[in-house]
């Protein structure tokens, strides 16, 4: 199991580490049902994470970030099972499967409003005591996003869309996680910016992390998709690597209008 | 494009937020028919551009023409009703009504009947093709769904104006597409579109005239290709990519 | 629940014989039971009247108006002060009740409608207060010492009236005046177009306002409409209950009330007054007939109101309509139970 | 003509009831402000407090002083175990939190009053206490009423105790995060359950405890919490919500607004003056005196 | 039993409207009790009435008027449709005010036994009456007692609540110390809920020989608490109504005793007695022996209530039910009457200013002792100890 110090150590330590000497487990779900009272949004996702970026693209409303929210605990699950390597996470709750590494930009970025710039990144840090670990890890958000620097004691809610959606990033970040589900990090973001989140998610890949990603930026995601899954429906349309997509012009077209 | 006339027109509009100008002494003019794309870094002013127009914001300086008339310092429903629809960049559905209510709501002067009305409605959700959910409560539809429904209600205006305040942000590419055929089609009949959007693609499939905000200011305007050349729109918003960056590597 | 749902519950069989059933023991009511009963049943129809009263501004539009109650009082004083004051008779005072609530209501309107949410609650309730207090100083409303209002002609705009001034007489004047307040929220909040832009202001104001909405407009209407309703009942109860005095008829108590009633039978809708200003009324007014000498029916009435926001948050309509089944609370139930989860 | 000898007794009266306002004031702006419960049952916390006061004081030497530990452990445990109840009523899927929230503890508002008024009678009752009797005279000034003085200084520390709880440490800030997005916050990691319970117990102990002042101060009587809710809410409303150091300004507003009224206008002219000007600082500045408040609704 | 008299019964069932819960429940009690000791002592030592040779017990069923005016209204009707002979009034003046109209409306006989407001018997209702003088006479004669003390005070400083009983009270108290030729520093009405540190120290400032005060036993309560805690020591501190119950004791503790109070009965009072009870101190113990508790004079004054429909039935001579003839009957037998108590002569003023209102018993000046036990301490004819006056300063006590 990594907890959060390990990955306090890999971020601290800058040199990042090999995926062979310290695998990140893989989160896989079986059969999950789940829904919203009575209304079932998906019937029977079966989802593996691979190494690096797992993509998952889809029609508004085909229940991808609920998928997601299934995933982090937020919407419990009705049938299936939910694991992180040898963890059962079903039923699980939230604020518990943070500790076992797993990091949630949910969608539209949720930072907290009335709280400054840094006290965000502070409350990501939330389940890291090492203060040495939470410093390095504050200096690399900010040397990913600079803009950031000058803003530390602002009221996040004084930052504009796409200035927010850098302080999120930053703060899922500071939880120092080996998986990250980032629920569209780049809508609403100026193209320039666009560039930098998916940088970072870059970084976080070569830093050996695994991504879980939803995208509605198709074009730019699949440059750095290791694995895809098309959701519709709230079932899986298609799953396999990015170049069997080409094959499936009808699903391109269908859900991806590529 | 010289033979159409302006239907809006900003002059030196200006907004302040205590030390901050978030609109300095914008001055923009929008001809009828056309479809206007604004681009800019985040925060560079462009919603707060809206709101300003849209009567949400009292200017601090300049004035606002639409159709002929000043429409500085209206009041926005006064100037929905004259007109001029808005979209908001975070989606604000009424929650506790259905998608047919929301649509219903909608204010006019036009006199239509109840029964116009709601022929209206069948027609506009049919058109975007949520009509299978007219019924719903809005709070439990998706995300591009609500965006769908916020285009929908303003349609409900008949306006001359539509201004859209990010129209395809996390909106699905097939979605997307369609989104800007309907824009489109809409335009074709003779509707005036303001666009803010940060995807260079649609940019370029939509706007014939791009304005280029930066830092609250108004700092370049040109159709797509030229600004995209543009050294300054380079370095301050669009870096490394381009629309034309469209191959997909797979 | 669709547009189409019918407006109460389910009932088994045709809707309209049961509206025609309950019309007409409503009509047949103080004959049935005596002086005592049409009082209670005049009192239940006051109450619920005023609940609805409140649940247009609240339940509707959405802004907690925290002083309510004092619209009441001051149809109450209204038409007391033109009785006492002036000697006119009741229809003067009544005609007084809506002309001084619906100017007071604007007036207050124009400032404080620009506020929302608790801000609206408490400066609404301050206002409440301070004419409370005024009142209590003023001469004109007897001060201190309250108002007696003439009592008991017999005849009513010069005409005699059927059953004299009795409880009979403002049974059936409560009747007419409850059954007015609730067509009028059926036909302009429910049926009306009107009340998808009260509705749609109450959800998101900027949205409306984009839409051509002049919610400005909207919020003044409806405050000033549901201030004027408040004040018609307090005139009729004033003339009823001959003696008024700021400490009761402008008792904040009043507003509680009103708001009570409204959430607990459903908020922002047509029936739910109705059933939470049964339910809160009888609870109150009887618990002596059936609990004997006690206080013990304000405990019962705390429980009561905590466990239905518990386990029916759409209140009492939520039940009726089956919104509130075996397995809704047992959900409940196991949702509460981990909120607990402290250590 | 002014008496100065008078003029400064009033001032001195005025801060000093400021200061029990205070004492209330504190803990509800933390509830209102940060937990976003807009709670009615304030006023019966102090009411219960005070009779905690007046039944448990005679097993202590009749000294109400004592009895505050007591009651501040019991408030902060029935606080923790409440703060549940209003939590799920003011999430989920209900249509109006607020006012969920808000009928919630009406409900409990109504169900404190009437237990109390079914169990101990309508009478008031005498909170003893030895410690805290007479007033100290500082000549030149006036008279400082020891119990009083005592209170506004206990008010004054919970202040900053819940000052520095909230802005200096990892749990206020998780409790600030809590009000700003639930759900995010147990995104976090946070135990949103156990945060919000301490946040709520803190403010029930401390306004149970300065029921047990206020007792000391006055009485105990069944029907005297609805006057304290009222200022309760007037309290943030001055202060501007959720904005704690405001407390203090509202309540120096209130205490002296109620004393020089009673003196130099009228007695009778006090809760009139006292309403018109709550109402009038909300429409003119509905973020409190200091503009500072800031309260998503 | 005659038309509309209702079905046939063999007791003489009275419906007593008072407030059994809400803010007045206290007082509310007090007068419960007060009806039940007569009904229960006449149902026990006589049998009830007797009419014709035939003894009718007498009944009496409560209906509770939840301290809230319109609740009142109701339970009167509710005891009128119950069939009863005749009412029992509620306490407070606010309710009564309300329930008067019923007994008009309805034709009912009325007798209230603790409202003392001038305010319903200015109204001139015809079927109600009262056995507690309004507070208008105790107020002034309390005072007038009070001034008469030595060393003569030559200042008052006078202070009330503003509700309508309160009010009446300090008017009347003021009144007196005007026609006495004593300096009135202050005249002042303030709200319930106000913190009385302020009227204390404008008081204080004003350095006046007495402070009298108008009101309920809270603010008596708050009065003396600020006082204490602010050392404003006047000669004495006059404040009606209820010092001498339980509830101000419980409330002020340690502050209690000095304070000087005024009644119209105290079981140490000396009156003659008749019906009923010999002498006042029968009375208490029979209601000590019954309740546990000394009782006060609404308590006395509501068995008095019982007692004047008693003597005024056996004068009526019908048998129960009462039709309505004989109800407007019993009305012109009670404006007639004249009723020898314990609790003191009952007779109802007709016409005048308090209509219906039994001015007759005479006002006590009473003292709270060391153990908040009263004494009676003026006026000098009544006066049964020594007021220790002027009182002690608070720090020496
Ligand atoms: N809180 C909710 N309550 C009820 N229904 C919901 C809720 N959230 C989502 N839904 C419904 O669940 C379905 C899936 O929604 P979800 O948000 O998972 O879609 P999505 O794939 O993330 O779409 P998008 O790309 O627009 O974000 C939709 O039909 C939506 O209407
Ligand atoms: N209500 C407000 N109060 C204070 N500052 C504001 C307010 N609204 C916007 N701002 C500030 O004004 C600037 C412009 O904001 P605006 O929202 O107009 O940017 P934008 O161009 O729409 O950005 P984005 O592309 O991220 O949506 C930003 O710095 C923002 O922080
Ligand atoms: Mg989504
Ligand atoms: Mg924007």
């Amino acid at each position: 199991m990594s907890d959060a110090t390990d990955g306090a150590d890999a971020t601290g330590s800058g040199s990042g580490r090999t995926r062979d000497a310290n695998a990140v487990p893989t989160l896989s779900a079986t059969g999950v049902e789940a829904g919203y009272d009575q209304h079932q949004v998906l019937h029977g996702i079966s989802f593996e994470s691979r190494d690096g970026v797992t993509c998952i693209f889809g029609p508004n409303g085909s229940g991808k970030s609920t998928f997601l929210k299934t995933l982090n605990g937020i919407v419990p699950v009705w049938d299936g099972t939910i694991t992180y390597g040898d963890i059962d996470l079903t039923g699980e709750k939230p604020e518990d499967i943070v500790t076992h590494g797993i990091a949630t930009l949910p969608q539209g970025g949720g930072i907290f409003a009335s709280l400054s710039v840094e006290e965000n990144l502070d409350v990501g840090a939330f389940t890291v005591d090492d203060a040495d670990a939470i410093a390095d890890r504050k200096a690399e958000v900010l040397e990913v996003f600079p803009a950031l620097e000058d803003k530390l004691d602002q009221k996040a809610r004084d930052l504009s869309g796409g200035q927010q959606m850098m302080v999120s990033l930053g703060r899922a970040m500071m939880t120092g996680a080996d998986t990250f589900l980032l629920d569209e990090p780049s809508a609403g973001l100026a193209p320039r910016l666009v560039d930098d989140a998916f940088g970072l998610i870059e970084r976080l890949v070569d830093r050996g992390a695994q991504v879980v990603l939803i995208e509605q930026n198709v074009r730019a995601a699949l440059r750095l998709a290791d694995y895809v899954y098309i959701l519709a429906e709230g079932e899986v349309q298609f799953h396999g690597p990015p170049e069997d997509l080409s094959e499936e012009d009808e699903l391109m077209e269908l859900y991806l209008g590529l | 494009m010289t033979d159409r006339d302006t239907i809006l027109k900003t002059t030196d509009l200006t907004k302040r937020f205590g030390a901050l100008t978030a609109n300095d002494e914008i001055s923009l003019a929008v001809e009828r028919g056309e479809i206007r794309g604004i681009i800019g870094p985040n925060g560079s002013g462009k919603t707060t551009f809206f709101n300003t127009v849209t009567g949400f914001y009292e200017p601090d300086g300049g004035t606002v023409h639409f159709d002929g008339e000043e429409v500085t310092g209206w009041e926005p429903h006064r100037l929905a009703r004259r007109g001029l629809g808005r979209t908001f960049q975070i989606v604000s559905p009424f929650k506790n009504m259905t998608v047919r209510q929301n649509m219903l709501a909608v204010q006019t002067d036009d006199g239509r009947s109840r029964e116009e009305k709601r022929d209206r409605v069948g027609e506009i959700l049919e058109f975007l093709e949520i009509d299978h959910i007219a019924d719903n409560e809005a709070r439990g539809m998706s995300g591009g769904q609500q965006k769908l429904l916020e285009l929908g209600r303003v349609l409900m205006l008949d306006p001359d104006v539509v201004m859209l305040d990010e129209p395809a942000a996390g909106v699905n590419p097939a979605l997307e597409s369609r989104i800007m055929d309907h824009i489109h089609e809409l335009n074709d009949d003779g509707t005036t579109f303001v666009v803010i959007e940060h995807d260079m693609h649609v940019m370029k499939t939509l706007a014939d005239t791009v304005s280029v905000f930066d830092s609250g200011r108004h700092i370049a305007q040109g159709d797509f290709e030229e600004v995209s050349q543009d050294e300054a729109v380079r370095e301050a918003y669009l870096g490394g990519t381009t629309a034309e960056d469209d191959e997909v590597p797979v | 629940m669709s547009a189409s749902a019918p407006v109460i519950g389910r009932l088994p069989g045709d809707q309209r014989y049961w509206f025609a059933a309950i019309a007409v023991l409503l009509l047949a009511w103080p004959f049935l039971f005596g002086s005592f009963w049409a009082r209670i049943g005049l009192g239940a129809l006051m109450w619920i009247g005023l609940a609805q009263s409140w649940n247009m501004i609240g339940g509707y539009a959405g802004y907690l108006d925290f002083g309510h109650g004092a619209y009441f009082g001051i149809g109450g004083f209204a038409a007391g002060i033109a009785m006492v004051q002036f000697g006119y008779p009741f229809v003067v005072g009544f005609a007084l009740a809506i002309v001084v609530a619906a100017v007071l209501a604007y007036l207050v309107a124009v400032p404080t409608l620009r506020l929302t949410g608790a801000y609206f609650a408490i400066a609404t309730w301050a206002l409440a207060e301070s004419l409370k207090q005024a009142a209590l100083i003023l001469e004109i409303t007897g001060g201190t010492f309250g108002l007696s209002l003439p009592r008991s002609p017999d005849t009513f705009i010069g005409i005699a009236v059927p059953f004299a001034i009795s409880e009979t007489f403002f049974y059936y004047v409560m009747l007419v005046l409850c059954t007015a307040t609730m067509l009028l929220t059926y036909y302009l909040f429910e049926r009306h177009e009107f009340g998808y832009r009260v509705k749609a202001l109450r959800d998101d104001q900027d949205a409306a306002e984009s839409l051509g909405i002049d919610t400005t407009r909207v919020k003044r209407q409806v405050y000033v409409l549901s201030c004027v309703v408040a004040a018609t009942f307090g005139s009729v109860y004033a003339w009823y209950i001959v003696f008024i005095h700021p400490n009761d008829v402008l008792a904040p108590i009043i507003t509680d009330r009103m708001v009570i009633m409204a959430l607990l039978g459903g908020l922002g809708t047509l029936t739910g007054p109705i059933f939470g200003g049964l339910l809160v009324f009888l609870l109150q007014r009887l618990s002596s007939v059936f609990l004997g000498s006690s206080t013990f029916y304000l405990p019962l009435i705390g429980v009561l109101i905590m466990v239905t926001v518990l386990f029916a948050p759409s209140g009492i309509i939520g039940i009726l309509r089956g919104e509130v089944g075996r397995d809704d609370v047992r959900k409940n139930l196991k949702e509460l139970g981990e909120k607990f989860d402290l250590l | 003509m002014v008496d100065i000898g008078l003029f400064t007794q009033i001032v001195i009266n005025g801060l000093l009831l400021g200061g029990i306002y205070v004492t209330i004031g504190v803990g509800f702006s933390l509830a209102f402000g940060v937990l976003e419960v807009v709670d009615f049952a304030v006023g019966e916390y102090v009411m219960v407090g005070a009779f905690m006061g007046a039944v448990l004081a005679p097993l202590f030497g009749a000294e109400g002083v004592f009895v505050i530990p007591i009651v501040l452990v019991v408030f902060f445990a029935v606080g923790a175990l409440i703060q549940p109840l209003i939590h799920h009523v003011t999430t989920g899927d209900r249509p109006h939190p607020l006012l969920m929230g808000l009928v919630f503890t009406f409900g409990l508002a109504t169900f404190l009053r009437g237990g109390v008024l079914t169990i101990f009678g309508p009478n008031s009752q005498d909170v003893p206490s030895s410690l805290l009797t007479g007033g100290i005279a500082v000549p030149g000034l006036g008279t400082f009423p020891v119990v009083r003085t005592v209170t506004a200084v206990f008010g004054v520390s919970g202040l900053v105790v819940f000052m520095y709880y909230l802005y200096r440490t990892r749990g206020g800030m998780a409790i600030r995060a809590i009000a700003e997005d639930r759900t995010n916050a147990r995104l976090m990691g946070i135990n949103i359950n156990r945060y919000q319970s301490i946040a709520y117990g803190a403010y029930a102990a401390l306004t149970g405890s300065a029921g047990v002042f206020i007792g000391m101060t006055f009485n105990a009587s069944p029907g005297m919490g609805l006057q304290y809710t009222a200022f309760a809410f007037f309290m943030v409303v001055l202060a501007g919500m959720g904005y704690l150091p405001g407390v203090i300004i509202a309540g120096v507003v209130l205490g002296l607004t109620q004393s020089f009224t009673a003196v130099y206008i009228s007695g009778n002219a006090v809760l009139l003056v006292l309403f018109a000007i709550i109402y009038v600082v909300l429409l003119v500045s509905p973020a409190g005196i200091l503009g500072k408040g800031e309260w998503a609704t | 039993a005659g038309l509309g008299g209702g079905p046939e019964r063999d007791t003489f069932l009275l419906g007593a409207v008072t407030s059994l819960s809400g803010d007045l429940r206290f007082g509310g009690g007090v007068t419960q009790r007060g009806y039940d000791m007569w009904a229960d002592t006449i149902n026990r030592e006589q049998g009830g009435i007797e009419i014709g040779g035939d003894t009718y017990e007498v009944e009496v069923e409560y209906a509770d008027a939840q301290s809230n005016p319109s609740a009142g209204a109701d339970a009167a009707s509710q005891m009128i449709n119950d069939g009863a002979d005749a009412l029992l009034g509620p306490y407070s003046s606010n309710v009564t005010l309300s329930v008067c109209p019923i007994a008009e409306q309805n034709s009912m006989p009325h007798i209230t036994g603790s409202a003392e407001s001038p305010q319903i018997w200015q109204e001139g209702y015809e079927y109600s009456f009262g056995t507690i003088p309004t507070v208008s006479i105790i107020g002034n004669e309390a005072t007038s007692a009070l001034l008469n003390l030595e060393p003569q005070p030559e200042s008052v400083y006078v202070t009330g609540v503003n509700e309508p009983f309160s009010e009446a009270t300090a008017v009347s108290m003021r009144t007196a110390a005007e026609d006495a030729g004593v300096t009135v520093e202050n005249y002042e009405l303030f709200p319930r809920d106000t913190d009385y540190t302020n009227v204390v120290s404008a008081a204080q400032n004003a350095d006046p020989d007495l402070h009298l005060h108008g009101g309920h036993i809270g603010s008596h309560v708050d009065l003396v608490s600020a006082s204490e805690q602010l050392g404003y020591t006047p000669n004495g501190f006059l404040m009606h109504y209820g010092v001498n119950t339980g509830s101000y004791k419980d409330g002020s503790g340690a502050q209690a005793p000095y304070t000087f109070g005024a009644t119209v009965w105290i079981p140490s009072v000396d009156r003659s007695g008749g019906v009923l009870f010999d002498s006042p101190q029968a009375y208490a113990d029979a209601a000590e022996a019954a309740y546990g508790s000394a009782p006060d004079y609404t308590q006395a004054g509501s068995t008095a209530a019982g007692i004047v429909y008693q003597e005024a039935l056996t004068e009526l001579n019908a048998a129960p039910p009462l039709s309505q003839d004989d109800k407007d009957e019993l009305i012109g037998i009670l404006e007639e009457i004249e009723v020898n108590t314990f609790y003191g002569d009952v007779t109802f003023e007709v016409g005048g200013e308090y209509h219906h209102n039994n001015i007759n018993t005479q006002t006590l000046l009473i003292q709270l002792g060391e153990d908040g036990s009263p004494t009676i301490v003026g006026p000098e004819d009544a006066a049964t100890g020594e007021a220790n006056y002027p009182v002690p300063a608070w720090d020496e006590r």
